[in-house]
């Protein structure tokens, strides 16, 4: 099997599922997973190593299947398949189906494009397609504002594509070449010779990766594009950049690795910062989508960081987070989507008690949120210890794992208020009529909760593919194991026996509890909690939701104050009043015109010689 | 006050600019060369114009043959700045209730009999000048776009002199339509004959005869033909307060 | 009679002489004679082209006087690929409002029809004329249709907007007369390559004096910020076939024009930062001012300005690379806009309104032609994998070789103003809430097979640039080359 | 040769002045008008000028010291290398005409303009802008 076939099935099932709609809205769906399914399995037959050059107007366009491509192209194929498996049921009776699931194929072939890309030019195609169409998708709900908001996004994004630009042009003129390979062996990303290439390189992967100061996107976004492609959006999209990051890195590393200090010491420090800021965000949301969404932010913060230390187990960590996040996060905004298309939304203020109501979305929530805070035995907890462990043993920077370490602990918090939101608590009259989401959503929930398990006792199933990928493009590859758990002073942690003893734990609990059963009581509504003293206006929505983490923000205060957010509107505003001064000088005046005509004439009269001179 | 100043600058500039580069073609000089072996676009002119085409007039012969194509473009703009006056004037029904019906274009005052009586006798003599003029455009000054010229003041004449003076449309879009196609067949034969556009026939009579001149005269008959239809139109249009006739 | 490039010229004028008579005989000649005329251009382009590419440049000897005596058009490969350009432009567009024009009435067709095939007529004179004087003439026929076509609607704005481009235009054929007139008191000829060729001679301060003569009247043409003031006007009230033409006809034979006598008749070199500073600044006047526009023709119009500025940015870088992203997106320009203007104006059919704020939520009205719309916003902001973008990343190669990295940041950051007003109205498309519903005009048969080729165009160019990149190297390479030029011309006899 | 031209050739710098500076002085003077006056046909009477200037400064460029009209009348047949310029006089012939022709259509918009705004004040107009 070739390997554009899997792309040309993709783009291909975007132009079918987009006419087909017209045919019957019932096929959509089914049809753009077919056509997914069909891509992933040409992907899975595509040899490894098989290599593909185009030439368009005489640019030399490289593909390759190597185990990058492979790593990454399954993470997005897995996801898509999974998030279209979930949207037959998702978005059924919605409107313009066509046009979803058309963008929705043509944005996971983008993402697969970018992933077997070996060359610039090909790269930066599929990034923009990636970009647009997942653009398309995110203003699909109409009520979230285009003319303001929405536009954040493809802002943000182009911002980051034109600086990768900038730096491929620039590129391509220093090494007349635009093959990853030839440039990795030129030394092009080297800090030494051209610094602005690796940087604007790196700045355009960095805000796909939504690290501060350039998150402000993502969580508006992740939170208002309908929850199936939020799966994929935060689940792989957002990885591409980790891709991006990577080739740089591959490239200082076959450049000898100089000059890498000041780069490794920001951007480990922007995406700690990223994952600080992300969390303290999602801890104070009062809706668990945009709870996920700058959760997102924050897990990628921990992703940037372990890249950004370089290091052989910062790689591995980065690799391995990568897959985990996309599982867990996947599953969680799957969790939201069922809970929104079943009780109608996910503002905790609104809901509680799912847990009788859906209690298979609420095992996968459970898993996913403990894979998620990185407590044993699930998956998560592997990929902080190597990130923490690379942090102290590997660089020494302890002022970063101390940052890490706050971020990941506060993440509890938000871990928990995900859960207790949605599904613990009391359950109102409103509610109970609520059911089990549909089996077809449920499927791709479990499967990606069954990652977070498996990997959780077997992480070396990541550990294999990761290592082969850092093997193939000459990074450092740090030594591992199927389940065990090493340090640097050879204690090690055998992850089956700690995953088996908290399972049978778990079970017998959770067998004791449905034993016992719980004792019932009558309780008062959740929404109507007698204020101290205060009159309640009758719009006050009283549940105790309200401010839930009051003393922790309390606490915190003052970071709250810096709103990155708030200054690129200014920005964007300030711009905005600047442009429509500027174009005052069309007066209307058609005089004011000729004499616009005429100074011109004599400016250039006068300064004749200086200019054509 | 203060920008009548700067404008007075900026012109200053700009006339120094053109005074100072037009210092570089001194006045009078003679920049033609020598005429036998020609340098210069006008020596060639000058000396083809008598010698091949046989036109007295050099002038016409460089404006109807050697750069006949130019005039063909003028003759081009000529109707087109016509059609668009047309496009932009023309009246419908809606538009005089709009604009309140009237329009003082026409001369309001009836004009004296002295004037009247003059018009008469001057219109045809006017037409027979502009007739006689470009007839003779490759013998003496003048030509296809003078005589038309000369011919639509005397029907502007007219218009100015009587209030119910109307063109017949249908004679004038004939005119106009066939000595413009006339023009271009012209040039088409040229160019299916001779294999160049516009190319003037081999034979081409005397120097000084009427008939002379190979394809230039029947040219500029046809271009006064239809400057003095274009031009009369023009002025219809810009005088006329009724709606067209259709 | 063999096929030559006058028939260019010929067939319009021929036919515009014509219709008036035909008119009389039968009802619908003015409808359809243009384009009957328009589409054997389209012929005529497919027979010379192929020529001209592969056995060299024609020049075509006008009246039977050689080249630096008589006027002669030169078809080179550059002019050759505009001059198809332009014509099967024209042809799309006339297919485009053949039926659109049935709500005028009476003899106004036959001015409208006239008028806008003779705009395409002076544009491919302006496209192939080998004479500076001559190329003057088809300015002002190119001009006086245009100025008229913007006032055709008689309305008040519609005049204003002529009136407007009027008093530019005049000042524009003023100094492009005192330009030809000192350059033929310097060269003593009016042929371009014979005054190319004595234009090393030249004084240097009339050759300076007589270039920003040129420069600024073709700037004026060619939308060149500060001269372009008359353009949103224009552009905005003229119906929207000839909105459309002003971009894909007008502005092309105007950037022909400036790209001509900045590499033909002077040097290459003295007028690259000029034009990169003037194409950079109108750029960026003209997107910043589009953003903040509430009329959609006007947004489009400022729009074309800016990508007209991109063009002349890339005029000036010159290497071969930039020209090549130049020629390129002259074409995508063209194609592009029209079609935006071509879809944007059933938007304004159906609402009764150029304003932004009525497009909101028309996809539910006109799906397919929102569709259209999108793709070619889409495309004009130069997303991959539509055809906008590999004009762009030329441009930007073609200025990485000159080493102008501030000039790659400029323009990337302009891109992202335009990007930013087109995604706006992308979204009022399809996500806006709708208020009205007025009764709905559907693309008649003729206009969705015009917007459709268009937009087919735009995704195989995009998708496969290799279809006319070879021809488009050989074209820019061939501008690059004035001695070239100069032999070619001179050397007939 | 006459008197005058004997004039003529004395004070060649002074005609010099008197016809290019002249044809200058016009173009000056309509673009001033074009640039200041606010009544829209004085705008185009400005323009008018501007066009007959540039017209005049055409002819002056062709003449040539004591040379004749370029017409090969009776008598004046091998005359070739005493005439003057003919190409400026061709080149004018059609630049007059396009001048006439823009004037027309100026015109046309005048009157347009004026009965939607009943007035001629160029200043009125700007209901098109930014």
């Amino acid at each position: 099997m070739d390997i554009y076939v899997a792309l040309l099935i993709l783009f291909g099932g975007a132009l079918v599922a987009f006419f087909i709609d017209d045919l019957n809205r019932r096929w959509t769906g089914p049809v753009a997973l077919a056509f997914a399914l069909a891509a992933a399995v040409a992907f899975a037959l595509t040899p490894e190593g098989q290599h593909l050059r185009l030439s368009i107007l005489g640019f030399d366009l490289h593909w390759q299947q190597d185990s990058a491509a492979r790593f990454f192209g399954w993470i997005v194929l897995g996801l898509t398949v999974l998030a279209l498996i979930y949207s037959v049921k998702y978005m059924e009776g919605k409107a313009r189906l066509g046009y979803f699931y058309a963008v929705f194929l043509m944005s996971a072939g983008g993402m697969l494009g970018v992933s077997v890309s070996r060359d610039l030019i090909s790269f930066f195609v599929f990034w923009e397609i990636m970009t647009w169409t997942s653009f398309l998708l995110a203003i699909y709900n109409a009520y979230y504002g285009v003319e303001t908001k929405g536009i954040k996004y493809i802002i943000f994004s182009s911002i980051g594509a034109y600086a990768m630009l900038t730096a491929i042009v620039m590129a391509g003129h220093y090494y007349h070449t635009y093959d990853l390979a030839d440039l990795w062996q030129a030394g092009a990303f080297s800090f030494r010779s051209y610094w602005y290439i690796p940087a604007s390189l790196m700045l355009g992967f960095a805000v796909k990766a939504a690290v501060v100061p350039f998150h402000v996107w993502a969580p508006d976004v992740y939170a208002k594009t309908p929850m199936s492609f939020t799966t994929v959006f935060s689940g792989a999209m957002s990885k591409m950049g980790v891709l991006g990051l990577l080739v740089v890195l591959t490239g200082l590393y076959a450049g000898g690795g100089d000059g890498m200090f000041w780069f490794r010491w920001i951007l480990g420090w922007l995406g700690g910062i990223t994952a600080v800021a992300g969390t303290l965000q999602a801890i104070r949301q009062n809706d668990a989508k945009y709870l996920l969404a700058y959760s997102s932010v924050a897990q990628l913060g921990y992703i940037v960081t372990a890249l950004a230390t370089g290091t052989r187990l910062g790689l591995m960590a980065a690799l391995y987070l990568a897959v985990l996040h996309a599982a867990f996060k996947g599953a969680l905004f799957m969790v939201a989507g069922a809970v929104e298309k079943q009780a109608g939304t996910t503002d905790f203020r609104e809901i509680s008690g799912l847990i009788k109501r859906m209690p298979w979305t609420f095992f996968v929530a459970l898993v996913s949120v403990i894979s998620l805070a990185g407590v044993p035995p699930l998956g998560g907890f592997v990929g902080k210890w190597l990130l923490y462990e690379s942090l102290i043993t590997e660089t020494h920077s302890y002022f970063l794992v101390i940052v890490i370490f706050f971020s990941s602990t506060a993440a509890f918090l938000y871990a928990y208020r995900f859960l207790f939101g949605l599904f613990l608590g009391q359950a109102e009259e409103e509610i109970k009529q609520v059911k089990e989401a549909s089996w077809w959503m449920l499927l791709p929930m479990l499967v990606l909760a069954a990652v977070s398990i498996v990997t959780g006792m077997y992480p070396g199933l990541i550990f294999k593919p990761a290592a082969d990928v850092l093997a193939g493009w000459g990074l450092p590859v740090p030594d591992w194991h199927m389940s065990i758990l090493l340090n640097r002073w050879g204690n090690q942690v055998d992850l089956v026996t700690v995953g088996s003893t908290v399972g049978v734990v778990f079970v017998l609990v959770a067998i004791y509890i449905t034993l016992k059963g719980r004792k019932t009581t009558k309780w008062v509504s959740t929404k109507d909690i007698s204020t101290s003293g205060e009159i309640p206006s009758p719009q006050d929505n009283l549940t105790f939701q309200r401010g839930f983490f009051k003393p922790f923000e309390r606490a915190i205060g003052r970071l709250y104050d810096w709103d990155a957010n708030g200054i690129w509107e200014d920005l964007g505003a300030a711009l905005e009043a600047f442009f429509g001064f500027v174009r005052k000088i069309y007066t209307g005046n058609a005089q004011t015109y000729a004499l616009y005509v005429i100074v011109f004439l004599v400016v250039l009269l006068i300064f004749a010689r200086r200019i054509f001179g | 006050m203060l920008k009548k100043i700067f404008v007075l600058f900026l012109l200053t500039v700009t006339g120094v600019a053109l005074w100072q580069s037009f210092r570089h073609a001194p006045f009078g000089e003679n920049r033609v060369g020598d005429v036998e072996n020609p340098e210069t676009v006008s020596a060639f002119y000058l000396k083809h114009s008598p010698e091949t085409l046989h036109t007295a007039n050099s002038v016409t012969a460089i404006v109807v043959n050697f750069r006949g194509f130019d005039t063909l473009g003028e003759v081009t703009v000529l109707f087109l700045a016509a059609t668009g006056l047309a496009s932009i004037l023309y009246r419908r029904k809606e538009d005089e209730e709009e604009e309140g019906g009237h329009l003082p274009v026409r001369v309001k005052l009836k004009s004296s009999t002295l004037v009247r009586t003059g018009a008469k006798i001057l219109f045809p003599l006017i037409l027979l000048l502009g007739i006689y003029v470009f007839v003779h455009g490759h013998l003496t000054p003048g030509g296809g776009f003078q005589g038309g010229a000369i011919i639509a003041t005397g029907f502007l004449l007219m218009f100015i002199t009587y209030k119910r003076f109307n063109v017949n449309h249908k004679i004038m879009v004939w005119l106009e339509s066939l000595s413009g196609l006339a023009f271009v067949l012209i040039g088409l034969y040229g160019l299916v004959a001779y294999g160049s556009f516009l190319q003037n026939i081999p034979w081409t009579g005397r120097l000084n005869d009427l008939i002379s001149g190979g394809l230039i005269p029947l040219i500029y008959i046809f271009i006064g033909i239809k400057v003095a239809t274009e031009l009369t139109n023009v002025l219809d249009t810009l005088m006329n307060t009724k709606p067209r006739k259709k | 009679m063999v096929i030559s490039p006058v028939h260019y010229i010929v067939a319009p004028l021929a036919a515009a002489f014509f219709i008036p008579l035909l008119n009389k005989l039968y009802d619908d000649a003015a409808r359809v004679v243009p384009g009957i005329v328009l589409g054997y251009l389209v012929v005529v382009s497919a027979v010379l082209v192929p020529q001209v590419l592969y056995n060299g440049p024609i020049t075509e000897i006008i009246a039977g006087w050689r080249p630096p005596f008589g006027i002669n058009l030169v078809m080179t490969p550059f002019s050759a690929i505009l001059a198809l350009l332009v014509s099967f432009m024209a042809f799309v567009i006339w297919l485009y409002g053949f039926r659109f024009r049935r709500t005028l009435k009476g003899g106004v067709v036959m001015y409208y029809e006239i008028l806008q095939m003779m705009m395409t007529a002076g544009a491919l004179g302006i496209i192939l004329t080998g004479d500076l004087f001559n190329m003057f003439v088809f300015v002002e026929i190119a001009g006086i249709t245009a100025i008229s076509l913007s006032a055709f609607y008689r309305d008040r704005d519609g005049a204003e907007a002529g009136f407007k481009y009027m008093l530019l235009g005049s000042l524009a054929s003023v100094f492009l007369l005192l330009g030809i007139l000192l350059l033929y008191t310097q060269t003593h000829s009016l042929n371009m390559a014979q005054i190319a060729e004595r234009m090393p001679a030249v004084a240097q301060g009339v050759k300076i004096i007589a270039l920003i003569f040129l420069l600024v009247s073709l700037g004026i043409e060619a939308e060149m910020f500060p001269l372009n003031s008359w353009a949103p006007d224009a552009y905005s009230q003229a119906p929207s076939p000839t909105s459309a033409a002003f971009a894909a006809v007008l502005g092309v034979a105007a950037v022909y024009a400036l790209a001509r006598v900045s590499y033909t008749l002077f040097d290459a070199q003295s007028v690259s930062m000029f034009l990169m500073v003037m194409g950079f600044l109108t750029m960026f006047f003209a997107e910043t001012a589009a953003i903040a526009q509430t009329d959609l023709k006007r947004m489009l119009a400022y729009s074309s300005m800016g990508q007209m500025g991109l063009v002349m940015v890339a005029l000036g870088i010159g290497n071969e690379t930039a020209l090549f992203g130049a020629l390129f997106l002259i074409i995508n320009h063209a194609v592009i806009k029209a079609l935006l203007f071509m879809t944007g104006s059933y938007f304004i059919y159906n609402n009764n309104s150029k304003r932004l704020v009525a497009l909101n939520g028309i996809h539910k009205r006109l799906p397919y032609v929102s569709f259209l719309f999108s793709l070619g916003a889409l495309a004009i902001i130069g997303f991959p994998p539509f055809s906008g973008f590999w004009s762009k990343f030329y441009i930007l190669s073609g200025a990485a070789k000159r080493e102008l990295l501030p000039l790659i940041i400029g323009i990337l950051a302009i891109t992202i103003v335009e990007m930013t007003y087109y995604l706006r109205v992308i979204g009022r498309i399809y996500f806006g809430k709708e208020e009205t519903e007025p009764a709905s005009h559907k693309p008649s048969i003729n206009a969705l097979v015009a917007m459709t080729s268009l937009a087919v165009i735009i995704v195989v160019l995009g998708l496969y640039p290799g279809l006319i990149s070879g021809y488009l190297h050989k074209a820019s390479m061939f501008l690059l080359d004035k001695q070239a030029y100069i032999q070619n011309v001179l050397s007939v006899k | 040769m006459n008197s005058f031209q004997e004039v003529f050739i004395r004070y060649r710098e002074l005609m010099e002045i008197a016809v290019y500076g002249v044809a200058i002085l016009l173009i000056f003077i309509g673009l001033y008008a074009v640039l200041t006056k606010k009544h829209l046909v004085k705008v185009v009477i400005g323009l008018s000028i501007m066009d007959a200037g540039v017209n005049l400064l055409f002819v002056g460029v062709g003449y040539i010291t004591n040379h004749t009209a370029p017409i090969f009348s009776p008598g004046y047949e091998d005359a070739a290398d005493k005439m003057v310029d003919p190409v400026p006089q061709a080149l004018v012939l059609t630049a007059i005409v396009i001048g006439f022709a823009v004037t027309a259509l100026a015109l046309s918009l005048v009157i347009r303009l004026y009965r939607h705004h009943k007035t001629a004040n160029i200043e009125q107009l700007n209901s098109l802008r930014w």
